[in-house]
């Protein structure tokens, strides 16, 4: 088996969904002549051309708007948010057009659109640039957010966002692009594709101790605590990666707390009503009497995004906040 | 109005017409009108919920665009909330709507909509569209993928004069002219914005669509009380975005007679009885279009008023039909949001879709 | 002590303010001359003139904007959203501009705006105009949200919110607008006026066997709900509404649960990372050993806002609904 | 380049500049060019998170305008991300922004905002905006206040070529012409969004600023390589705001030498060599000007060099002050996100305000 970056992975995902469907196109800036500011899409619009791989300007309402209404005659545009940040200039598109028209008209109407882009902070580019939306797109009946932490994820998961009929909202993190991880060649696989259901939760480690749900980057933070929670804590640890955060895997969740009754959640989001709050709320409703201890939630500090690289470290979850928060209530 | 203004009839695209055309064409206005009118009634009778917009005096705007794409198959067509008069010009029938209205299972959303969100894909109408401008780039995206699959065809997207203070609007005029896509903005101007005069909430000279010229878009403006003349020049521009596959924006002058919605109580207050009642006494757009064709010698009073009563029958047929239709299940709410789960796909059985404490 | 309904009280809160301070003014759409859509401006802008009340076209991205842009130079600009729902096109200006501004200035900059608008659904008015976004917008650090459910609170509120020196969504509700509550004339109180703090949650009723906390319209279905309760079940509910989403009054909500051992949020908010999330699972983590329950959430059904009347009556919290949980675990 | 171009040293607005103010200009312009110079190489350095956007090549743009509202306690100013030439221009020092660059306490935002968000209220500089074109209403709205107060000034609101495609930026085009506000919207026209020249990024005709006219605005062309043009133009626009209380849309020509952002690995290939090279040898705006002066008789090339050399000097004395700052205690993440926290009010202490599991 092959290692290749989460980036290049997003890429092959997206230049066989342009060859599986002409109905696949890709838009956003700078995505065509430039290869993507993330270079996400290089080399895809030297490949398919100007039909296929379109530049657009700096109108996230207009051409997110635009390729709403393309899908709905079956066109499927795969949109790339710079930032999924700019999804506030588009938000009324992102949240009624494509959630709720197929609602509003009792079925008659469809919107399988794909926006994708880098929802994390990290990087120094502050507030506003900083965003993570998971909590609030999901938050809408319509809509399915996707939020890989691995290549293998990134490129099974943005593979089946596209064939999707619905819209799906991916988000990815600028700080995973360039990790790489093993993801087999198609000649590999069985079906000959890396397809990964919308829906699927995956343990990322086995453990018997705790919990530790996260997605996106923080499926990484975690998989680093467990590290050191077995080694140097003798704690084991179970890493639940939602992958997908509507539609939600429940199962996998409540069996994994069933097992260690005991669960944390991790997440870059900020505190209040984010995905933690929501996944917490759950086990407790679910699992009360499985549960020895309350779920705790370990989030970004409840601030905008500060731009000073060493305290933006210091704002967002990292191991050892995970290994303090365990060692609390193990 | 004009010394001598050109006769919009001579126009190839009206020339062309029979007189059972023409009368066709009367009849259908006088449809929307009907309609409207019993809607109206329904409503103040509490047989609806939410808002009701209506379209009377505005009919030969959404009727005498429409009926220039009748058989083909690569025209859409999309709107705002005040969307009866394009419903019915598409072709759905005024059972459907009133049903819709009344929130039955037999409406055209089977009752998910209400009055501003009427569909009917198989007619390439896609709606019907609440937030102000909101379907302008929805619009847009119709023409480009219509385009995009090399078919022949356009999208008229119909807005109010309100609309184009809306930033989504001008994202889309400028996207619509730089990738030549074959969109025409059709603004139905009515010269108010809710209470709000045109004066009040746009700053422009001359026409609020001259500024599709910063665009480097061709635009136009017509006079929405004479069908004739609204047919000939928006048969200019669909040629244009057939043929050279450009945009362009037209504004359309007209008037609605009643007030922003059925609920609008400060309807009289914000314009003048003598302005209501000039636009009804002169520029009614079924009674110019009538009077015209007694004068071409194709109607008269009589067979204008049999058309008439016909419209009405239907529409009194369809409030009974809307009456006699059952509310949709309470289970249908969980209906609908999803296609994947609607079809009961893999995709849609995998996973918690809805998340229900209440249940 | 006169009655007056939660609109009249909303309108004397604003012209008290435009009274107290000649940096207050209204901007929004048919606020001045139309006197507003649902009349909450009637009569201020004949009182008050162009220059404090202002007409806008339909334009909330750039009159929000504007206003924010006003606000950092110290006025007070109050702007009314027709429906909340109509933040969405204005989203990036009230999530970026207002929350983020102050902190990346270093607390150069100050942004004391107040946005106001129902924010609801159950007029059957469809799903883009339904959105209930208290938890979007209290998500955000550096916004406040306040959602009153009567007209005491809303005049108290509003007037907080307008000295408030921090940007605060005002979320009413249509349908309360005509509900009639006693509410003191000015000269009835000590400080010749009705001010109430933000992050202050107000024990609406008091009880001993389950907290039902909320928040806008659903505290008074849960009022509604506790009598019955009483009445006919013989189960004495307390009715906690929170008034103010962000700030948030924990030691009301958490009292009241300790002493009544169980606890149910009902909000009209749809359930994924709702308001009810974060409340729920804040409850689960501080008064865990309190509980003899889970937290409960009652939502609206997980779907776009129905336009059918009876069934958009279905689709939102009852009576019945509340009554139903609490006896479940009652 | 036309065949006889007006002078514009002659315009009153620069004919009543003395030697030393005309010197002044161009050492401002040296010192901004010698900042964003330091400010690269310690980014190059890894002493830098995020982005970097440099101003090389648009000095007199910032310089040329901002120098008409020095001393005008209502004139505002505020941009976009790419601000550092702007925020000297309004008199910030240079070690508040390189500490800012830095992530240090001593950077005008405390080292909160970083390279596209400079701040300094107190010189009516209003940042500083990351998200493109999000600045254009709040200049708006600060043209709006000055108006609102009954004071005499204006707000000059800065954008990039790549902004004018923001719905945001129509809607406030449409308000200011509306209510009659005193803001002066300046387009950097530098040919390019990131990697996309203004060819495919916008439909229009002549010039982008003339999107104007849809609103009934005005609007003017300026060649920002010259100073003088750059002040004279502006100081049209600037009457009319405080004369008219009318906006103006101001397109002015101008070129960036470097990427995008110091990160842009593509800041060859969208652009030739020739084209850099060209701007860079016939258009630099500070070498038109050093020349004119030359020429003017004011200025030898020596004390042009030591004006250079005060400038790069005062640049590396930026870098060592920012070296030596510290960064801001990790309890500051939690400063300036409520007003009414930081000044432990009434409203600052009742409720919880924030929600720290993590802690
Ligand atoms: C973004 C948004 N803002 C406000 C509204 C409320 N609203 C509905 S219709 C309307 C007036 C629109 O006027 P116009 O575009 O002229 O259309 P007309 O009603 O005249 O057909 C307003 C303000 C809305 N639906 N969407
Ligand atoms: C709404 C939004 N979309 C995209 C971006 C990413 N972005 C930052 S700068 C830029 C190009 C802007 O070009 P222009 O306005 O010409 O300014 P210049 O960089 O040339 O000064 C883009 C696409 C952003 N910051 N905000
Ligand atoms: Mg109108
Ligand atoms: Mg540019």
């Amino acid at each position: 088996m092959r290692s290749i970056s989460y980036r290049d992975a997003l890429r092959e995902g997206l230049d066989e969904e342009l060859a599986h469907d002409d109905n696949v196109f890709i838009m956003g800036e700078e995505v065509a002549e430039y290869n993507g500011a993330y270079k996400i899409t290089q080399g895809l619009w030297d490949k398919w051309g100007d039909k296929r791989v379109v530049d657009a300007p700096i109108s996230e309402g207009g051409f997110i708007g635009m390729g709403i209404g393309a899908s709905m005659l079956g066109l499927r545009p795969v949109m790339e948010l710079m930032f999924f940040s700019f999804a506030y200039v588009a938000f009324d598109q992102m949240m009624n057009n494509a959630a709720t028209c197929r609602y509003m008209s009792g079925g008659l109407l469809n919107c399988p659109i794909v926006v994708r882009g880098p929802a994390n902070g990290g990087t120094n580019v502050g507030a506003t640039h900083s965003h993570t939306p998971e909590n609030i797109f999901a938050n809408m009946p319509g809509l399915k957010v996707v939020s890989p932490a691995t290549a293998y994820d990134a490129k099974g998961l943005i593979k089946s966002a596209i064939r999707d009929n619905d819209p799906v909202y991916f988000m990815e993190s600028t700080v995973l692009y360039g990790q790489e991880w093993d993801v087999p060649e198609n000649s590999e696989l069985p079906g000959g594709e890396l397809i990964i259901p919308l829906g699927k939760a995956d343990i990322k480690k086995e453990g018997t101790d705790i919990s530790l749900i996260a997605h996106g980057r923080a499926v990484i933070t975690c998989l680093e605590a467990a590290k050191v929670l077995q080694d140097e804590h003798g704690i084991n640890a179970e890493v639940v990666d939602l992958r997908s955060i509507r539609p939600l895997d429940e199962e996998t969740i409540m069996a994994s707390v069933r097992k260690t009754h005991k669960a944390i959640y991790v997440e870059e989001n900020k505190p209040f009503c984010g995905v933690g709050a929501q996944i917490s709320s759950m086990i407790m409703e679910q699992c009360f009497d499985d549960l020895d201890a309350p779920v705790l939630r370990i989030t970004s500090m409840d601030a905008p995004a500060i731009y000073s690289p060493p305290l933006e470290k210091i704002q967002l979850p990292d191991v050892d906040d995970v290994i303090k928060r365990v060692k609390e209530i193990c | 109005m004009e010394a001598a203004p050109p006769d919009y009839a001579t126009a190839p695209i009206n020339a062309a017409l029979s007189a059972d055309d023409k009368k066709n064409l009367l009849h259908e206005m006088m449809r929307i009108r009907r309609f409207e009118n019993a809607a109206q009634k329904q409503y103040s009778l509490g047989k609806m919920g939410g808002f009701l917009h209506l379209y009377n005096g505005q009919e030969a705007v959404a009727m005498g665009t429409i009926s220039l794409t009748k058989g083909n198959p690569h025209d859409h067509i999309i709107t705002a909330y005040r969307n009866h008069g394009h419903a019915l010009s598409v072709g759905m029938s005024m059972n459907e709507c009133m049903a819709e209205l009344y929130g039955k299972v037999t409406g055209c959303s089977q009752g998910k909509g209400g009055s501003m969100h009427f569909f009917a894909p198989d007619k390439n109408y896609w709606g019907g569209h609440g937030i102000v401008a909101g379907q302008t780039p929805l619009g847009l995206g119709l023409a480009f993928a219509t385009k995009y699959r090399g078919q022949k065809g356009c999208c008229l997207c119909y807005m109010g004069d309100g609309a184009i203070n809306q930033g989504v609007y001008h994202e889309s005029l400028n996207l619509a002219s730089l990738w030549d896509i074959p969109v025409i903005y059709v603004i139905e101007n009515n010269g108010y914005s809710m209470g709000t005069s045109q004066k009040r909430s746009s700053a422009f000279k001359d026409s609020i669509a001259k500024r599709a010229e910063g665009y480097d878009m061709e635009w136009d403006q017509v006079n929405g009380h004479d069908i004739y003349e609204v047919r000939a020049k928006t048969q200019v521009a669909i040629d244009r975005a057939k043929e050279e596959s450009r945009p362009t924006v037209l504004e359309i002058a007209t008037y609605r007679y009643h007030g922003h919605s059925v609920a609008d109580a400060n309807a009289k207050k914000y314009r003048t009885a003598e302005e209501i009642a000039t636009y009804k006494s002169h520029y009614d757009p079924i009674t110019v279009f009538k009077n015209r064709l007694i004068h071409e010698g194709i109607l008269t009073e009589e067979s204008s008023k049999e058309i008439d009563n016909s419209a009405k029958a239907e529409a009194d047929a369809s409030v009974k039909f809307a009456e006699d239709s059952a509310f949709p299940e309470p289970s249908s709410i969980m209906d609908h949001v999803y296609h994947e789960v609607d079809n009961k796909t893999a995709a849609g059985t995998t996973g918690t879709h809805f998340f229900s404490p209440a249940v």
